[in-house]
C-alpha cells in the first residue's frame, strides 16, 4: 500500500464505512495475533504502549482510590474513618502510586512508545526487546509497591524524608522503596529507547528543526530521565541499606546529614516534575497545531525551551528545602535560579496563544482539553513563583499551599494533556472514533471540579494549614469540605472517559486514517496501523505542521465552494534518496 | 550519518602507549600521596591524576577520540552534570560555615 | 543511509544474530551506532549512580575530615594499589580484545577476553583478601562494629559504610562485568571463524573501561587520604 | 478565627511577607486573565467557519518572543531581589533577641527559658521584643511554624537551627509542626501566647518559684553538669596553672563564646552553639591550634538537654572577668 495518504474527509461528513479497514493488504497490529503469548511477548512498540496503557490505568485508579480516602477523611477536624497510622498510609500511597507509578512514566510508556516510531517514521523503537523490559520491570515494581501497601502500607510520605524512614517508621518503607527503585529502571530504559530512536532512526530527510514538537518533549524528557533517575535510585538504595545494615549513612550520630538526603532526592525529585510535564507539553503542541490549523508559533522557541527546561529543571532543586537548614546563601542562588526556569514554561504558553491567531479553530474534545490545560497550567506555573520567591516560601512550604500548587501543575497540567492526547490519537491507536459530545462534557465537568478541589487550598495554606495533617484545627474545615466537593466532581470527570472509551472499542464509529486532516507520519499510515508501520520509509520534504492550504480551504469549503484535499507532507513521488 | 569513523580501527601502539602513561600516572598519585602538601592541595592533585587517567582511558580505550560527534555529546554529559551536582551541593556546605555576611543586615 | 526499501517481512524473528540488521534498521552502520549511543546513554546511568556516591563521600570526608583520616589508616594500601594495577591492565587487554575483534583474528580476540577475565579474577581475589581482613578487626558496620579509637568510633563506622558501600558496588560490577566477558569468550570459541560483527565485544569493552574509570577515582579518594 | 485572605499579622516580618504574597497575587490572576482573555477572544474569531481574513498567517517572530521572556525575567527578578532582601532580614538575628531554647521531640515542642523555665507545646513571650530560637531535635526532622509570624524552620537532630522574629501583637496564636514526623505529626501543635512585658515578667516569676517545678537555672544546672563531669580537670582555671602537664590540657573556656578560635591548619571558626556542641559531641573534628586531639567524645552520653545547659553555663564564664586577650 502506497505511502499516500487517503483523501481525507474532513470531520463530521459523511462517517467512513467500515471499507477502509477491507482493501488494506496487512491486518493491524491490533489483530496481528489473538493469543495471550503474541500479546505478553511482544515486541512491537504499539503492543507494549497498548499493555501500559492498561497497567497504568489501573494504577491510576488506585491512587484515585487513595486520594478519595484521604478527602473524605478531610471532611471533619477529627477524622472519623481513619486512626492516624492508616491516613498517613493513605496519603503516602497516594503520592507513591501517582508519581512513581502514573504521572512518571504516562505520557511517555504511552502515548510515546506508540508515536514516537510513528512520528520518526521508523518501523519501531531502536531496541524493542529492552522496551519489553521495561514494561514488566514497571509492572514488578509496580507489583511490588502494591503488595506494601497491602501488607501493611508505608506511612513516611513519598518523599522518604530521613530519619523517619530509616530509623523510625516501622512500615513497609524496604519493599516500598524496591518497588520505586525497580520502576525506576522502567524509565531508564523507555528514556535509553527513545533518545537512540530520535537520534539515529529518523526518516531520511527528517531534520531536527522538522521533527514535531511532541519529538522534542520526549528527547527532552529521555535526557532528564537517563541524568535523574539514577541519583535517586542510589539514594533510596541507601536508606534501605540504612535499615537493614545500619549503616549510619544519614544519620547524624554516626557524623551523617539528613539534609544531604534531601539534597540527593531533591536533585532527582524536581528535574522529575519536569519529566511529568514535558511530554504534555509535546501533546498540547501538537493538538493546538492540528485543531488550530495552522503551525506553532515560534517552533524554534517552543523546541528549545524543551531542552532549556530539562537544562534549568536540574539546577533549581533547592528550593523545596529553604527552611530545611539549608545556608541562607545557597537558599539565594537556588531562588534565583527558579525564576529563571520559570521562564521557558512562560514562552510556551505564550507560544501556544498566539498559534490560535489567523488559525481556523474547531473545538473538538481534545482542543477543550487543551484550554483545559492552558488554564489551570497557568494558574499552577504562576503560583509557583511564590514557592521560588523565598520570603513567602518561608510561610507557604510545607502548607497546602504547596499541595494546590503542584495538583494545578500535574493534575490540571499533565492529566489534562494526557486526555487531550488520549482523545486526539484513540482513532490512530484503537481505530475507532471516541463520542465526541460526551468527552466535551468530562473536559468542562474535569475543568470545573479541578478549581473546586484546589482553589480552597491555595487559600487554606495562606492561613497555615499545613501538610499532611490528619485532625485540623476546626476554622478549616468549611474549606476542607468545599474541596471535598470538588474532588467527587473531578472523580466523575476521571471515570467518564473510562466508560465511553472502553464502549468506543465496541460501539465507537471506525475512524478513517486521518479523521482530523491532520500532519504527521503517524496519520500517513492506516489506523490503526499494521505491525511494521511503514512499508516503505517515508521520505521527508516539508516541514511539520503544513495546515495553511486546509485553513483558508475549510473555510471556503464553509460556504460548499470545495471540498478539502489535504497536500500530504510526504513527497509519493520521491521514495527513497539519498539521506 | 553516513560513513562515520566508527569502524576506524585503532593501532595497537596507541593502546600501548596510553597503557603506560596511566602506569605513570599510577605511580605519580601514589608519590603525591606522601608529600605534605596540606588537605586541599593533595585532595585537589590527586582528583586531576584520577581525571587525567580517565580522560585517557575515556578517549583512547573507548575510541571516543575517533566516535562520531554524537557519541563525544554523549559522553561529556554524563560527567559534566557530575560537575552541576557536586559544584552545587558542595556550594551549600561552604555557605554554611559562612555564618554571616556584614552589610547583609 | 541507503535508501534501498527493505522488503517488509511481517515477523519480528524470534532470535536476532548479532550479524545480521535487525528489521527496524536501515542497514548495519545504523544499527553498530544506535548500539553504541544506547551504551553511552546506559554508561551516563551509571555515571550519575556512581557520582551520587562519590557526592555522598565527598561531603562526609569534608564534614569528618579528622574522623576519616584516622580510619583510611586501617585500609592496606599496597592491596589498593595492585588492584588499580591489576584493572588497569585488564583494561588495556580489554582494548586489545575489541581491537582484535574489528581486524577479526579471533585467536588474539580470545587470548585477550582470557587474559581479562582472569584479571578481573584476581581483582576480586585481592578484594576478598582485603575484606576478609576488615572482618577479622571487626571492621564491618553491620553487627558488631569494634574501632580501637573510642573517639572517633562512630565516624569511623560512616567510613567503613562507606568504604564497604562504594567497594562493594564497585565489585559487583566486576562481577557482573566478568559474566558479560565470559559470553563473549564462550561466544568466540564456538565460532569457527571470527564474526564481521564486533559490537557485543565493543559494549562489552565500554562498560569494562567504565568500571575500570570508577575504581580510577575510588582508589584516590578513599585510600589516600591527605593529611 | 482568621480568615484564610487576610491572615493575622502579628509579627514585624508578617507585612512584608504579605505585601511580596498579594503582589505575587496580582501578577498570577493578572497574566491568567490576560493570556485566558487573549486565548478565547483568538479561538472565539477564527473559530473554523467564521469569515475571517486568515491571509499571510505569521509563524515566528522574534521582538515577540524576546519580548515575553525578558519581560517576566524582570519582574520575576524584582521579585526576587526584594524576597531576598527580606529572608536575609529573617534569617540572621539581632544580638540583643531574648534567647529561648526549643527541643523538638516526637509529638511535642518542649521550650526552655533563660532561667530555667520550662513549657511543653505552649511557649509565653513578651511583645514588642526581639525573640531568637534555637531549636534541635532529639529524633525526626520536625519543623517549628508559627504562621501568624510568617516565621518556620526546620528542626534538624544533629544541628542547631535558628529562628527569630518581634511578635507585635498580643494574643494566643497557633504553632504547629509542618515536617511530616510520623503517626502523631498533626496533634504535635501548640500555642504561643504573646504578652505584655510586665505581664511576662510576673509570669516567668510565677513559673519560676512554682512550689512543684524546681527549676533551676539552666546556667546553674550547666555549672552542676560541668561539675560532675569533672569537664574541669582539663578546661577548669586551676587546670592552666596545676600539676597536669601541658600535652594533657583542655584550653581555658573562659569568654570562648563569640570570639574567634584559631584551628589548627590556619582557619578561623565563631564559638557560637554550633561549635560549643560539636567540641562536645565530636571534639576531634576543629582542633584548637596549640591543643591535642585528647578529648573523649562525649556522643550519646549526654542528652540534648544537658548539652544545652552545659552551653548556657559556658556562655555565662568569662562574663565577669575581662575578655581573654587574642590568642
Amino acid at each position: 500500500m502506497s505511502a499516500h495518504s487517503e483523501a481525507g474527509t474532513p470531520v463530521g461528513a459523511s462517517p467512513e464505512t467500515s471499507a477502509v479497514s477491507s482493501h488494506r493488504s496487512e491486518p493491524s497490529y491490533l489483530s496481528a495475533g489473538h493469543t495471550l503469548r503474541s500479546w505478553l511477548f511482544t515486541l512491537d512498540h504499539k503492543r507494549i504502549a497498548i499493555l501500559y496503557l492498561i497497567t497504568i490505568s489501573a494504577f491510576f485508579v488506585v491512587g484515585g482510590l487513595a486520594a478519595g480516602a484521604v478527602r473524605v477523611e478531610l471532611i471533619s477536624p477529627r477524622g472519623t474513618f481513619m486512626s492516624n497510622e492508616v491516613y498517613n498510609r493513605m496519603f503516602t500511597l497516594h503520592g507513591v502510586v501517582m508519581i512513581f507509578f502514573f504521572l512518571i512514566p504516562a505520557i511517555p510508556a504511552i502515548l510515546g512508545n506508540f508515536l514516537v516510531p510513528l512520528m520518526v517514521g521508523a518501523r519501531d523503537l531502536a531496541f524493542p526487546r529492552l522496551n519489553l523490559l521495561s514494561y514488566y520491570l514497571y509492572l514488578a515494581g509496580g507489583l511490588l509497591a502494591l503488595t506494601a501497601a497491602v501488607t501493611g502500607g508505608v506511612d513516611t510520605g513519598w518523599t522518604f524524608y530521613t530519619p523517619y524512614s530509616t530509623f523510625y517508621s516501622s512500615s513497609q518503607v524496604t519493599m516500598t522503596i524496591a518497588g520505586a527503585f525497580i520502576a525506576g529502571f522502567s524509565s531508564i530504559a523507555t528514556g535509553i529507547n527513545f533518545i537512540v530512536t530520535i537520534h539515529k532512526m529518523r526518516a531520511p530527510g527528517l531534520t531536527w528543526f522538522r521533527l514535531p514538537l511532541f519529538i522534542w518533549a520526549h528527547y527532552a524528557t529521555s535526557i532528564i530521565i537517563v541524568l535523574g533517575t539514577p541519583v535517586v535510585a542510589i539514594t533510596l538504595l541507601l536508606v534501605v541499606a540504612e535499615r537493614v545494615f545500619h549503616i549510619g549513612v544519614f544519620d547524624p550520630r554516626y557524623g551523617g546529614d539528613p539534609v544531604l538526603f534531601q539534597h540527593l532526592f531533591w536533585f532527582y525529585s524536581h528535574p522529575a516534575v519536569y519529566i511529568m510535564i514535558l511530554p504534555a507539553m509535546g501533546v498540547i503542541s501538537e493538538v493546538i497545531a492540528c485543531f488550530a490549523r495552522k503551525r506553532v508559533f515560534g517552533y524554534h522557541f517552543v523546541a528549545g525551551s524543551s531542552l532549556a527546561i530539562a537544562v534549568l529543571g536540574f539546577l533549581v532543586w533547592g528550593h523545596h528545602m529553604f527552611v530545611s537548614g539549608q545556608s541562607m546563601y545557597a537558599g539565594m542562588v537556588f531562588s534565583f535560579l527558579s525564576f529563571l526556569v520559570a521562564i521557558p514554561s512562560a514562552v510556551k504558553v505564550f507560544n501556544w496563544t498566539a498559534t490560535i491567531y489567523k488559525g481556523s479553530v474547531s473545538f473538538d474534545a481534545p482542543m477543550l482539553f487543551v484550554f483545559c490545560f492552558i488554564g489551570l497550567f497557568l494558574i499552577g506555573g504562576l503560583t509557583g513563583l511564590f514557592l521560588a520567591s523565598l520570603a513567602t516560601d518561608v510561610h507557604l512550604t510545607h502548607t497546602y499551599f504547596v499541595v494546590a500548587h503542584f495538583h494545578y501543575v500535574m493534575v490540571g497540567g499533565a492529566i489534562s494533556a494526557y486526555f487531550a492526547g488520549l482523545h486526539f490519537w484513540w482513532p490512530k491507536i484503537t481505530g475507532r472514533m471516541y463520542p465526541e459530545v460526551i468527552a466535551r462534557i468530562t473536559a468542562v465537568i474535569l475543568f470545573m471540579g479541578f478549581h473546586l478541589t484546589f482553589l480552597p487550598q491555595f487559600l487554606m495554606g495562606f492561613a497555615g494549614m499545613p501538610r499532611r495533617y490528619h485532625y485540623y484545627p476546626p476554622e478549616f474545615q468549611t474549606l476542607h469540605v468545599m474541596s471535598t466537593a470538588g474532588a467527587t466532581v473531578m472523580a466523575i470527570a476521571y471515570l467518564l472517559p473510562v466508560i465511553y472509551l472502553v464502549w468506543s472499542l465496541k460501539y465507537g464509529r471506525v475512524a478513517s486514517a486521518n479523521p482530523w486532516n491532520a500532519t504527521g507520519l503517524e496519520w500517513q499510515i492506516p489506523s490503526p496501523p499494521p505491525t511494521h508501520n511503514f512499508d516503505e520509509v517515508p521520505v521527508v520534504t516539508g516541514e511539520p505542521y503544513d495546515y495553511e492550504h486546509l485553513a483558508l480551504s475549510e473555510n471556503e469549503e464553509a460556504d460548499g465552494t470545495r471540498a478539502a484535499v489535504p497536500r500530504p507532507q510526504l513527497d509519493p513521488a520521491a521514495r527513497g534518496g539519498a539521506a | 550519518m553516513h560513513g562515520s569513523q566508527h569502524s576506524h580501527v585503532i593501532p595497537i601502539a596507541v593502546y600501548l602507549r596510553s597503557f603506560v602513561a596511566l602506569m605513570a600516572l599510577l605511580v605519580l598519585t601514589i608519590a603525591a600521596s606522601h608529600v605534605p602538601l596540606g588537605t586541599g592541595v593533595s585532595s585537589a592533585l590527586a582528583f586531576t591524576i584520577a581525571l587525567i587517567k580517565a580522560v585517557i582511558v575515556v578517549l583512547y580505550f573507548m575510541h571516543v577520540r575517533y566516535g562520531t560527534r554524537l557519541v563525544w555529546v554523549w559522553s561529556a554529559v554524563g560527567f559534566f552534570w557530575l560537575i552541576i551536582m557536586f559544584a552545587i551541593t558542595l556550594s551549600d556546605y561552604v555557605f554554611r560555615s559562612i555564618v554571616r555576611v556584614q552589610g547583609w543586615q | 543511509m541507503s535508501a534501498v526499501s527493505r522488503s517488509s517481512h511481517l515477523s519480528q524473528p524470534s532470535h536476532v544474530a548479532f550479524d545480521e540488521v535487525s528489521h527496524q534498521f536501515e542497514d548495519i552502520e545504523q544499527q553498530r551506532e544506535a548500539y553504541v549511543v544506547g551504551m553511552w546513554a546506559f554508561l551516563v546511568t551509571e555515571i550519575m549512580f556512581f557520582g551520587a556516591v562519590f557526592l555522598i563521600y565527598t561531603v562526609y570526608r569534608t564534614l569528618n575530615h579528622a574522623a576519616f583520616y584516622e580510619a583510611h589508616k586501617q585500609l592496606d594500601i599496597g592491596l589498593g594499589t595492585l588492584n588499580t594495577f591489576i584493572l588497569l591492565t585488564s583494561s588495556l587487554t580489554m582494548a586489545l580484545a575489541v581491537h582484535w575483534a574489528q581486524v577479526r583474528n579471533r585467536r588474539a580476540q580470545i587470548m585477550a577476553l582470557t587474559s581479562t577475565l582472569g584479571l578481573a579474577g584476581a581483582f576480586i581475589v585481592v578484594k576478598a583478601i582485603e575484606y576478609s581482613h576488615k572482618f577479622a578487626h571487626h571492621l564491618f558496620p553491620g553487627g558488631n562494629f569494634v574501632y580501637p579509637d573510642a573517639s572517633i568510633a562512630d565516624q569511623a563506622r560512616l567510613f567503613f559504610s562507606l568504604y564497604f558501600g562504594a567497594t562493594g558496588l564497585h565489585a559487583l560490577h566486576v562481577v557482573v562485568g566478568m559474566l558479560v566477558i565470559g559470553a563473549m569468550l564462550t561466544r568466540a570459541l564456538r565460532d569457527r571463524d571470527a564474526r564481521a560483527d564486533y559490537i557485543p565485544v565493543e559494549m562489552t569493552g565500554l562498560y569494562w573501561h567504565f568500571v575500570d574509570i570508577v575504581w580510577i577515582f575510588l582508589f584516590p579518594l578513599l585510600y589516600l587520604i591527605p593529611r | 478565627m482568621n480568615n484564610p485572605v487576610f491572615p493575622e499579622q502579628a509579627s514585624s516580618f508578617a507585612v512584608e511577607v504579605d505585601a511580596i504574597y498579594y503582589l505575587l497575587w496580582a501578577l498570577t490572576i493578572g497574566f491568567s486573565l490576560l493570556v485566558m482573555a487573549v486565548l478565547i477572544f483568538l479561538a472565539y474569531r477564527y473559530r473554523r467557519g467564521a469569515r475571517v481574513d486568515r491571509s499571510k498567517p505569521v509563524h515566528s517572530d522574534l521582538r515577540v518572543e524576546l519580548l515575553w521572556s525578558v519581560v517576566p525575567l524582570i519582574i520575576g527578578l524584582c521579585v526576587f531581589a526584594w524576597s531576598a532582601h527580606l529572608y536575609a532580614r529573617t534569617r540572621i538575628p539581632p544580638d540583643d533577641a531574648m534567647e529561648i531554647y526549643v527541643i523538638g521531640k516526637r509529638w511535642m515542642w518542649q521550650m526552655q527559658h533563660g532561667n530555667g523555665v520550662r513549657e511543653n507545646a505552649e511557649l509565653h513571650i513578651p511583645v514588642n521584643r526581639n525573640i531568637k530560637l534555637t531549636m534541635i531535635s532529639q529524633d525526626v526532622i520536625h519543623s517549628f511554624y508559627v504562621p501568624a509570624f510568617r516565621v518556620k524552620h526546620d528542626v534538624v537532630p544533629g544541628t542547631y537551627t535558628r529562628l527569630w522574629f518581634r511578635p507585635t501583637k498580643t494574643g494566643r496564636y497557633r504553632l504547629y509542626c509542618s515536617q511530616y514526623c510520623g503517626t502523631q505529626h498533626s496533634q504535635m501543635d501548640g500555642w504561643v501566647t504573646v504578652m505584655e512585658p510586665e505581664a511576662f515578667e510576673r509570669w516567668l516569676e510565677a513559673e519560676g518559684n512554682e512550689a512543684n517545678v524546681k527549676t533551676v537555672g539552666l546556667a546553674d544546672a550547666g555549672k552542676q553538669l560541668f561539675d560532675q563531669m569533672a569537664c574541669g580537670s582539663c578546661h577548669g582555671s586551676n587546670a592552666q596553672t596545676g600539676s597536669i602537664p601541658a600535652a594533657q590540657r583542655g584550653g581555658s573556656l573562659n569568654g570562648l563564646y563569640g570570639s574567634l578560635v584559631k584551628l589548627k591548619g590556619g582557619r578561623q571558626v565563631k564559638a557560637d552553639e554550633a561549635y560549643l556542641r560539636e567540641s562536645i559531641m565530636r571534639p576531634n573534628e576543629k582542633i584548637v591550634d596549640g591543643y591535642w586531639a585528647i578529648m573523649p567524645s562525649y556522643e550519646g552520653q549526654l542528652t540534648e538537654e544537658q548539652v544545652l545547659q552545659l552551653i548556657a553555663y559556658i556562655k555565662t564564664l568569662g562574663k565577669s572577668e575581662p575578655p581573654r586577650g587574642g590568642q
